[in-house]
């Protein structure tokens, strides 16, 4: 299935694009995505323990399992204020 | 709960949101905070913060604390929260906010738990510049 | 901590008064709070309130009240106090306050504390007027 | 000495007057005074653990001690806001 992921604030910055898509098998998780973004955008890395993950609209733990058509959010703490 | 949501790259006004305030007659108080942009950001002197946000999560975030309001605080009558996006100098408000109550401490109570839980959850970040 | 206190018999005008601020490049916070005359008071309906003060403790114990919330919390750059007298209506404002500050704990701290204090301490009373 | 007394509020409404003077002994207390002032004004009695005091602009309890030329003012809770 296709994922559509896009990023927010400075991590449009590491990894030089605002959205990306990856290609994951039925039933993979957020988990499985990280991986595969952390090969393809090494400077994510270092941001794992602060990352924010949302599903459309909604916040999402990493288990949350992805389905055909979900666009995935990335993104640091928020700051609004 | 009467809620109002603007996320804009207008300049906040905000003696014509005051000027605009709906109370009936039951209700004693109203609650207003500004934010405005300080001079400095982690000690470095800034001129200006740069606001981003995720528009469509931001209003869905908002509007699910708004609910959860409305639920801690029965009596509270209406919500008003301006948040400007883009760039905003110093000294200017990026956040505006209006929560209009019976009695003070439900007002004051829920005004610092939308600030809180907005910092928290909704998708908004800034960029200061130098 | 620059401070200014009004009270009088005219009308509260919070758009002229927003519109007034003075806030320096190091302050992120300005704290609002309008009282406004309620259309009961005791499960009374009522058409107004007529405010009495004993001005010359009023603004005593105003000042006293200021300068414990300079000792309590030295980052406040300004707080405004505006108390109408005389016969408020009902939905006209009677008290509106401003605080402005670096942060927004001390503000909302402050804005609470005063107004808590005012009503123990500061001479005004209320007759409501059916 | 001569004191003069101000009332404040619905304590006008209970007196029936806005001020008034009482003559006491050097050295009085606001107990002493309030004595006299619940015979002459009845009706304050039983506003009597409500009733604020102050000497000129500062609230005083009733050991206070009275000095010539002081003005005592008696008034309910106060109810700003």
């Amino acid at each position: 299935m296709i994922i559509r992921i896009q990023f927010w604030s400075y991590f449009k910055d590491l990894t030089g694009c605002a959205e990306a898509t990856e290609e994951l098998p039925l039933g993979a998780t957020i988990d499985q995505l990280l991986q595969r973004l952390h090969v393809r955008f090494p400077k994510l890395v270092a941001m794992k323990n602060s990352t924010l993950i949302a599903v459309g609209v909604e916040y999402q733990n990493r288990s949350h399992v992805l389905r055909e058509g979900d666009t995935v959010s990335l993104f640091p703490p928020v700051q609004g204020g | 709960m009467r809620r109002e949501l603007t996320l804009s790259t207008a300049p906040i006004h905000e003696a014509t949101l005051v000027a605009a305030r709906k109370m009936s007659a039951g209700m004693g108080a109203a609650v207003y905070f500004t934010g405005v942009v300080r001079g400095t950001e982690e000690s470095q002197t800034i001129a200006a913060i740069d606001y981003e946000t995720f528009r469509e999560m931001a209003e869905h975030q908002f509007h699910k604390l708004f609910d959860e309001m409305e639920r801690r605080w029965p009596t509270i009558e209406s919500a008003r929260l301006v948040h400007r996006l883009g760039v905003v100098r110093v000294n200017e408000p990026s956040l505006w906010l209006e929560i209009i109550a019976p009695h003070r401490p439900e007002a004051f109570a829920a005004a610092q738990w939308l600030i809180d839980e907005m910092k928290r959850t909704v998708p908004i970040w800034k960029r200061p510049q130098p």
